[in-house]
Formats: structure tokens, C-alpha cells, sequence
């Protein structure tokens, strides 16, 4: 099948400031995203595990979206930004899709 | 004396202390007991919902008190000061920055509202009756605390370390944070249940008395099982972070407030029981709403100080030796 | 009359319909109130289990009345006939398409476990009877609305645009697709906790009384804080798609399935309470089992008209106004 | 004789084992219904916080029975010698590898928990008084089996097809992994509860009475219907891997381990109640803390044998047919 | 360590929809696969969360296979067609795999 | 944005083993990583799901890491070595990060 190139822009970043990086989302027009709960995890700020937890501040979550090459940089930019303040990090992959439109 | 070692004893030897000691060895020796996040949360929206009830249709049961009004003022007010007076001991006494210190005393203004659980089921326990509207006082002590914790941070950013390299203004608490400080999730099922308990009265609670009233105190044993966890796990993995002169600070600290409890309590007019609770209110240190809202609002703060420190060291002692302390002290000045 | 605002109010002030409006509220406010995942399903599953167990207990015990198979009868005739009548309303109504009426018209023919047990709980209230056997009639109704609803959508299928450009036919329900629409899990759940009930009896429910009986209407009013919640939120994101017509839909088709219901329920010969109930199964929309089945028989349909439109209209009407009305009306025909 | 038949019919009909036909029909008939994984762990842990700390609380009424040391020490060696029995058997009878067979009687050596829960509430129903402390006991037996399952599966490596290619050596049980298995999640509830239960006593107990007491046999009855989802589950997608022979191990080692519980417990002097969950204990097989050991220091021995054998087979035995037979069994012999 | 190049194909798609999708990998002898959960989401049929739903139909779970390119078309196929008509994504991405047998 | 190249190694691992997995980490000094659930997944050991299941021992997680390129066979062989007697896969795969000093 004929698939298009399309950068997967990956952010691990905490529960309590998802909102704020879904609203960095909605302004530039990221035209979908995906989110799941992490775990457990381990980086500079420590180690962290969400079981049992009842006040959401040591729990993370994870969210990628699929965005076109021309626009990561314009997406990458306000991200960094909001998750270089917070806890988190951002990475960036290549992905193939099957409708090139679908994902600008 | 014989009296608070007694009370002391019973409360040492009472489930929710043994299950939260439990909880806590388990997180101690490695055990991989842990309780659900979903249930956790369950749980605690469970007795944010039945306090909250139970407060409002006793009020509705007994009628407004006069000094319903000058208890939430006097609540309010200890929001704000405590962490004030709590900030300019714990700067002298410790070398935690100034963000980092700020963001701990505004735990201490606000409150633990299992804490507050505890002491409502010891005061049963003893046969003491308090206000019912008590709970609106815990609620009303949630939030103030947090405003001035980041005001606290905001004047001293300049001078710490951490603000320094061109990042944004730290404490920058904008109409969006503070919304989500206010309608916390925790909050507002604790105040929409006030009301509605209020509202629907004796006869609404008794409607729904099996599930939030009966069950009530071994659900709570439950949910100290996991904080005991989570303090273990807490302590065990955050223990490097808190030097001595700061644990020590979560030891005496809720003393302190507990005077500023005391005083207010008195002041108010409220009965023995109303007094402890009061005290006890002023004695704990929140690790939920606060720590939610610092995260949002100042996160240059080291949630490694903070929460080991209210959830590990504080809480224990006001579950453990405070709460029977508190009675004892309520009942020797108002009895 | 004033027996109808009575209850009316009554009904507005109860601890269910007060933590609907809190769950409501904190959505709109936008608060990050939210129930786990988890729990939610947990507490559904509850409630299935302890209202068809009762039911069933209750054949067992009084009997088989012999009216039971008129109404399962009626159950499955009424779930039926509603979306017919339905469609031929919303589609002269409303300019949805085709294919989305179709699947709104199922919501309607099917029914709302929890508006059934809320109704439940105000006949309780009112002292009012009905036969335990109506959670059966419940159950019948759940999904030959799906099943009409998926034909009206075919016969439309050639005049939508949806379907044309060489998709596969729209309300394809394959066998696989049959049996999970049937072996749905709440269905079976109700349908098994039913007959368990039955073939255990008074005694075996009684053994299990503490735990579905008694925090019953607890749990249902934290079940109804969540319901609020994705009310809230439906209704929220939900609400530029809806159009006024739409939502007109969701405020009279209640009142024309509740005549449907009504005289079922008379011509089977059911008691005041049955009546109630009958009134209120026709009149209440579904929001479990036909979406699911929607959305695997007919993703065509767009889930964002006719999930808030089912919880977030029609659920609260029910709620609110519905209920009290609906029982009135059987007292008034019926008694 | 009409005592069996009349304990096995009732006992067949009661709500618990209806929800786990209930549950296993599902599962086979492919239906959608699951208990949401955090709500199975919530009830998991309830349950043994419930049976330890009513166990506990009651050897704190009752005081200490001379023969708790006994029965503790008869419990550890049964647990020990079932193995060993169970592997003689299953290595000539079936054609498992060695592994395999040790992994599947550490299995029959340790104790199910809900299968003594069962025989609990079947004992209640019969009006017949046990220890109080068989609770521990049943936790005394949780892991003994587990080592000497890894000794069987050490002695036998050499001649297995698994251990040859230079792989890293089987039922390698380092201190890591020992202390693991010790402080199972479950076993320090139960042990924990255990303990609290006897120091906070009868008191303690009824300050939580209404949560661990009295809803316990309904949420027993909603675990019941998750493991009959499991069971069926397993069995479905298992029943390729159990050859018949295995499958038969799974029907007639119970009666093995029963004769084992039976002589153990007269030896020790129980009453008939403490002899029927004795016999209970022996031939019930574990599902929570074996399977766990097993996959970290055994991962060469396959779970989709051990698993299904334990839960699908030998779980539904006992739950249906060997419960009442053990307590006929009891009651003729010590009655 | 020596690797191989393998494809990830990855798929979001509604809860409901699983059972045909893991269908959809039998038929065509997919040698593994993992699911999870996704939380919440957004995209062209507008946003969605998980928390607090009892109805399932606003659930997504994000599957993951690992196989080798050779196979990639043939499995993307019958997905693709399956997740156009439902609500979802896929995506193929390049991996190395340290036992090359095991993912065919 | 000027981004550094960097390896992600996601491992599948029996949710039992984890606590190994992450010793692993933690002794080859692996900077930081995140752990998620799986719900269900299929493999040589054959299918298996995660709901209702009260024993731990049919749960699975998946963990990633970000490292730098010249540790991932450092970090590969050991973790490998892991997986391999356990339930449980390993890929790498390539990403672009922001701060290539955050990931070694
Ligand atoms: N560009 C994207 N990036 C990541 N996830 C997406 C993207 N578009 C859609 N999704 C996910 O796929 C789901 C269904 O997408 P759609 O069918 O476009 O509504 C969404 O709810 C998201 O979870
Ligand atoms: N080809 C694959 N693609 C994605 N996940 C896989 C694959 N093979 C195995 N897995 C995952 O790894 C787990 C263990 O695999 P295995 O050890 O092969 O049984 C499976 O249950 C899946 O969750
Ligand atoms: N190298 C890494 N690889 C994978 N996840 C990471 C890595 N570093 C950080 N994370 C995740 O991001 C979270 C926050 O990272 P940090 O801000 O470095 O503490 C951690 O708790 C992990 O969940
Ligand atoms: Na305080
Ligand atoms: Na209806
Ligand atoms: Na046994």
C-alpha cells in the first residue's frame, strides 16, 4: 500500500499539566493526539510509581501525535517549553501512514 | 495524664493506626502489596462524599450554630497565618531554598482530611460530640493557604537559584490554575456533599446511611493501608532528600499549628469536641489539593521535600501521637 | 396536582438527583472531578447485579404472577414499535440523516437501567409496589430496538450520503456481531444476577442482603455523580452538534413512549407501581447497550448526536421531571 | 448419606456457585462482560483483609487454643509433603516434563484462599463452629509447597529438554526472589489483618463490622463470578494444552490432599469445623501466590498448564462437589 | 548485539472494535501483538475520554504488532479497511528486533 | 529545532518481572525510563488479557527507554538475557530528541 511520511511527536509529561499541553495542541491545531497513562516511571526528578496514589501529582501520562514534517517544528517549540518547566520529556520518530491527509 | 496516655494507647492499638502501620512496614520491607490507583481514588472520593454529607445533614439535623460563620472566618484566617509563621521558622531553621520552603509551609496552612477522619472517629470513641459543621471549616481551610504559599515563593524569587536563568516568573498562578485550585476535584465533592446533605437533610442521609455511614470507618482503614504504603514508599525512596533540620521541622511544626488551632478554637466559642477538631485541623498538613496545586503553579518546587515530609512524617505523627494529644489538650482547656 | 408537585419536589431535593446536578455542574465548571475508569464499570456491574437479583427473589417469592409473560410480551413489542414511531417523527422533524435517526430511534426503543431504578426507588418512596418481575421486562426490552433501528437504517441507506461511495452496507450485523450485541455484559449480568436470584430465593438473598440491598441507593447516587460527570462533558463538547430539533426530540419523545408505556402497561393488567415502571422503561432511552451496538453494527451513525443526546437530554428529563410525572400518571389511570 | 446429597444440592444452588457458573458460561459463550482488573485486585485485597482480620479478632474472644501450635506445624508439613505426594503421582501418570509437574503440585501443596472462604460460609450455613485461627493456618500453608516445588524441578533438570542449552539454572530462588515470594502482596494482608484483628479484638472488630462482616458474602459472590470469567477463559483457550490425564490429576488429587487434611487434622485434635477446613485447605490448590513464585523462579514451567489445571479444573471441583463432601467427611468422622 | 529490520504497525482504534481487529491478525497468522489503553483522545471524530464511561463506546485501545516488512501489505490491508470504517489511526514504523525468527 | 539522534528500546515483560527488568536499569545506570500496562497481547507463549485476573502472573508491561546510541548494546545484552528466560520481547528503534545531554 502507498504510505506518506509523517513525524510521531512523543511527550511524557505529568497528569496535572496534560490540560495545558492540550491546550498548546488546540491552539496549534494539532489535528489528533492520543493519550495513556504511564505507570511508573524513573528520570531526573526521581523515581515515581502511580499505584495507590490519590492526589494525581506523581502520576504521568504519555501522548503522541501524528503530525506532518513541515509542522513539528511549529508544534515542538510551545511543547518543550510547557514540559522543560514541568516534569516530562519529548522525543520525536519517524512514521509511515496510509492517508497523508488525515495527519497535517 | 492518665487520661491522654490511655487515649494514646487505645488510639495506638486502634485498626486505622495498625492498618496504616501495616501499610507501612509492607512499603518498608519491599513487599509488592499495593492498592489499585482506581480504588484509591474510589475510595477517597467515598469519604470525601461521606463526610461531606454526614457534616451537612447533621447541620440540617441541628440547626445553623451562631458560630458557624466565625469558625469558617477563624479557618480561613489560620490558612493564611500558619503557613506565614511557619515560613519564617522553617528559612531560619533549614537551608531549603525559598521556593522549596514556600511551596512546604503552604501545605501545613491547608489541611489533611484524613487526619481530620481520624480524630472525628477517636472524638466518637470518647464520647465526644462536635460540630457537625466542622467539615465546611476543613473545607474552607483547603485553598488559602495555597495563595500565600505562592506569594510567599513569588517575593523571593529573585534571590533563589532556581529562578535565575531566564525561565518564566515562578508562582505565575493565571485564571486557568486557579480554577483548577478551586474546583480540585477532591473540593468540590467534599463541598457538593455539604450541600446536599444539607439540602436533603436527616432523611436523605438515612436514605443512603448504609453506604456512607456503616461501612464509613473500615473504608478508611483501607485507605490508611494505602497511605501507609505510600508514606513507606515515600520515605524510603525520598529519605536522602530531607535532611534532619526538615523532618524535624514536620515534627514540632503541627504543634505549632496546633496552638494557633487552640487559640482560634476558643475564641470561636466552639465545644470540646469542635476545639480538637480545630486544633487538629491546624496541625495537619495537606497532601492533596496543595500538592496538586503546587505542581501546577510552582514547579520549581521539589515534590521530593514536600510530600515525603506531610504524607511521611507529619501525618504519621498526628494519626499516631497528635490526634489523642489534641483531645486531651481540647478537653483540659474547654472541658 | 398538588400530589404531582409534591413528589416533584420531593424528587428534585433527593440525594440521586442532587449528585446527577453536582457530577452536572463540576463538568461544566470544568472541574477535574472525574471517576475512575475502573470504578465506574465496577459500580455498574453492582447495580446490574443487585437490581436483577432482586427481582428474581422477588418472583421467587411471591410467585409467578400471570401477567408475567403479557408483559415480557408487551416488553418486547413496545422496544419495537417506539423507534417506528420515533423515526417517523425525527426524520420530518430534524434533517439528520437517515442513518443517524436510525441509530437515535434504537436509544429510544431500548431502555435506561438506571432511570428504571431511580423510578424504583421514588415508588419506594411513595409506598407504591410494583411486580419485582418488571427488572425481566427490563431486560426484554433492552435490544430489539437494535435490531430496528439497524433496519431502518438499511431501507435508508441508498437515499444517505453516507453510503455512497463503495463502502461496505451499512447495518451489517453479522452472527459475530449478533452475539455481542446479545452477550453484551451488563445484559448478562442483569439477565444471570435474575435467575440466580430466582433459583436462590428469599434465603439466598437474604445471605447477600448487606451487600445489594442495604448501600444500594448509596452506590446509585455516587453512579449518578458520574453520570452527571459525562452529561456534563457530553453536553459540553457534544452541544454544536446538536440542534435545537434534536434536542426538542429528547424533550417529547419521553412523553410518547411514557403513552405507549402507559397503555402496555393497562391492557397487561399490571398493578399502579408496574404501570409506573412500564411508563418509565418506554419513555427512558438507552446509553450501554445500544451504543455499543451502534457502534459496531452502524459506525456510520455518529455517536456525538445520539450519546448526548440519550444522557444528556432525555436522562436528565427523566431524572428530574420524567419520574414523578410518570408515577402520577399511574395513580391517576391506574388506581 | 441423604446429608451429602441434601448439603451438595444446597450447596450447588447457592448464590456463591451460581455466580461462578454464572461467570464461567459467559466466558465460554464468549460474551464481553469483565471485572475491570483494578476492581478484581480491590476485591482480592478486601477479602483476605476481611478473613484475617475476623480470624484474628476471634482468637483474641476465644483466647488461644492449645492446639493453634499444633495445627500451624500440621499445616506447614501437609504443605510440604502434598508435593511430594502429588509429584509421584503426576510424573507416572501423565507425560508433563518434570518442570511442568514440579510447577503443578507446588500448586496442590499450597492453599486456595476463596475455596477456604467457601467452606467457610458452607460451614455457617450448617450451623457448624471452626477455630478461628484455621485462617492462619492457611497462611502458614501458603508457601512451603513453593520450595519444595523448586527442589523437585532443581533434582530433575538435568534430565528435562528445557535445561539443556546452557540456559541459566531452573528454579534459581535467590534472596531477591525469596523475599518476594514471602511478602506476596496477599499474604501480607492476610497475615497483617491477621495480626491486627487480634490485637485491636472483638471491639476493634465491630467498630469495622459493617464493612469486613456483613456485605463480605456478596462481594465473595462477585469475586466468585470474576474467577468463574477467568476459569472459563482459561479453559477455553487452554484446553488445548491439558491432555486428559493432567485434567484427571486435577479431579483426584483434591480427594489425595483431602485424605492428607483429614488424618492431619485428628491427629491434631481440631473440632469438626477446623477438620472440614483443614481437609479443605489440603485439597484445595493455590491460583494467587504459586503461580507468582512459579514465574519468577521457575519461567521454564508453563502456565497455561499450572494455570487452567488450578483455576478451571480442580477450583470448580472443589467449589461444587468438594466442599460439601468434606464436611459430610468431617462430621462422620470426628462428629 | 546483532538486530534485524522489523515493521511496528500500530493501530488506535475504538474498544468495541478489538475483537474483529485481533480477528483481523489471526486470519492473517500475525505472530504477536500487544494492546493497551488509551486514556483520551481527539482527532476527526472530535475528542474523548475515558474516565468515568460505562458504556464502552468512547474507549480506544492502541494495539501494537511487531512483523516482518514482507508481510507489512498484507496485514495492513484487511486493518486498514476494518479501521476506516471505525474510529482510528494506523501507523508503520521501523524497528530492530534482536531474534529475527521470532517475528515473521 | 536542533534535535540529537538517540535510541528508544521498548521492552514487553511480564508485569512480574519488572522489578528485575528495572535492577537492570538501574545497575548499567540507564538515566531514565517509563513503564505502561498492557491490557492483552498474544506471543509464542500464547494469548492473554488482563482484566479480572487477580494473580498478577497473565499481567504484562511494557517499558522504554531513551538511551544514547553508543549504550544501547551495553544496555541490550543483559536486558536480552532477562526477557529471554521470561515472557517478553525487546525492539529498538530510533528517535530525535531536544536535549541530547538528558539521554546517555
Ligand atoms: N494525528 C493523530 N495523532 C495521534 N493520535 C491520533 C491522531 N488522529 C487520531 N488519533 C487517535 O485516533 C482516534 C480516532 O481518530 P479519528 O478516527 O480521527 O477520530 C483519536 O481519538 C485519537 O486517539
Ligand atoms: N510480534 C509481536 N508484536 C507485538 N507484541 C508482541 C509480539 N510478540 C510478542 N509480543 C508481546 O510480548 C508478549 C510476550 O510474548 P511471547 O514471549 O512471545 O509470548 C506477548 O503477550 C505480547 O504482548
Ligand atoms: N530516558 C528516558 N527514557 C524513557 N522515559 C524517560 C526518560 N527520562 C525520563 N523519562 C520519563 O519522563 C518522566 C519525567 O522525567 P524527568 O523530568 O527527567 O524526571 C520520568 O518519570 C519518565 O517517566
Ligand atoms: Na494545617
Ligand atoms: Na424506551
Ligand atoms: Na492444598
Amino acid at each position: 500500500m502507498e504510505t506518506f511520511k509523517k513525524k510521531r511527536i512523543e511527550i511524557v509529561i505529568e497528569a496535572l499539566v496534560l490540560k495545558r499541553l492540550l491546550e498548546v495542541f488546540e491552539k496549534h491545531q494539532v489535528g489528533g493526539y492520543t493519550v495513556y497513562s504511564a505507570q511508573a516511571g524513573s528520570g531526573k526528578s526521581g523515581a515515581w510509581q502511580a499505584d495507590g496514589v490519590i492526589s494525581g501529582t506523581s502520576e504521568l501520562r504519555v501522548v503522541f501525535c501524528i503530525v506532518d514534517a513541515s509542522r513539528v517544528d511549529q508544534v515542538l517549540e510551545p511543547v518543550f517549553k510547557l514540559v522543560s518547566r514541568h516534569i516530562g520529556i519529548v522525543t520525536v520518530s519517524d512514521v509511515d501512514v496510509i492517508r497523508g491527509d488525515q495527519f497535517v | 495524664m492518665a487520661g491522654i496516655l490511655e487515649l494514646a494507647a487505645a488510639n495506638l492499638l486502634s485498626p486505622m493506626v495498625l492498618f496504616f502501620a501495616l501499610g507501612l512496614a509492607a512499603a518498608l520491607a519491599r513487599s509488592d502489596l499495593s492498592i489499585p490507583e482506581a480504588v484509591a481514588k474510589g475510595m477517597s472520593i467515598y469519604l470525601m462524599m461521606a463526610i461531606g454529607f454526614k457534616g451537612g445533614a447533621g447541620v440540617a439535623a441541628h440547626g445553623l450554630d451562631a458560630t458557624l460563620g466565625l469558625a469558617l472566618l477563624a479557618g480561613v484566617i489560620l490558612s493564611a497565618i500558619i503557613p506565614l509563621v511557619a515560613f519564617q521558622i522553617l528559612i531560619r531553621a533549614s537551608d531549603l531554598p525559598r521556593v522549596d520552603a514556600a511551596a512546604v509551609v503552604a501545605h501545613y496552612g491547608s489541611i489533611s482530611i484524613v487526619t481530620f477522619l481520624a480524630a472525628n472517629e477517636a472524638l466518637k470513641i470518647s464520647g465526644i460530640e462536635a460540630e457537625s459543621y466542622m467539615v465546611a471549616v476543613a473545607a474552607a481551610m483547603e485553598t488559602p493557604a495555597i495563595f500565600v504559599g505562592l506569594i510567599l515563593a513569588q517575593s523571593g524569587v529573585a534571590s533563589t537559584s532556581h529562578g535565575e536563568n531566564g525561565k518564566a516568573p515562578v508562582g505565575n498562578l493565571d485564571t486557568t490554575a486557579l480554577r483548577e485550585v478551586v474546583l480540585n476535584g477532591s473540593i468540590v465533592v467534599l463541598v457538593g456533599s455539604f450541600v446536599i446533605g444539607w439540602v436533603s437533610g436527616p432523611a436523605g442521609l438515612s436514605s443512603i446511611e448504609p453506604f456512607i455511614v456503616s461501612p464509613f470507618k473500615g473504608v478508611l482503614c483501607l485507605f490508611l493501608l494505602d497511605m501507609g504504603l505510600i508514606a513507606g514508599r515515600g520515605l524510603r525512596d525520598g529519605s536522602k532528600q530531607l535532611s534532619p533540620s526538615v523532618v524535624a521541622f514536620g515534627l514540632y511544626m503541627p504543634l505549632i499549628g496546633a496552638a494557633f488551632g487552640l487559640v482560634a478554637g476558643l475564641l470561636v466559642g466552639l465545644s470540646t469536641g469542635g476545639v480538637a477538631l480545630m486544633i487538629t485541623l491546624s496541625a495537619s498538613a495537606s497532601y492533596i489539593a496543595v500538592p496538586a496545586a503546587m505542581r501546577l503553579a510552582l514547579p520549581e518546587a521539589r515534590p521530593a521535600i514536600y510530600l515525603p515530609l506531610s504524607l511521611g512524617v507529619t501525618f504519621p505523627f498526628n494519626l499516631v501521637i497528635g490526634i489523642p494529644l489534641y483531645i486531651a489538650l481540647a478537653q483540659a482547656v474547654s472541658g
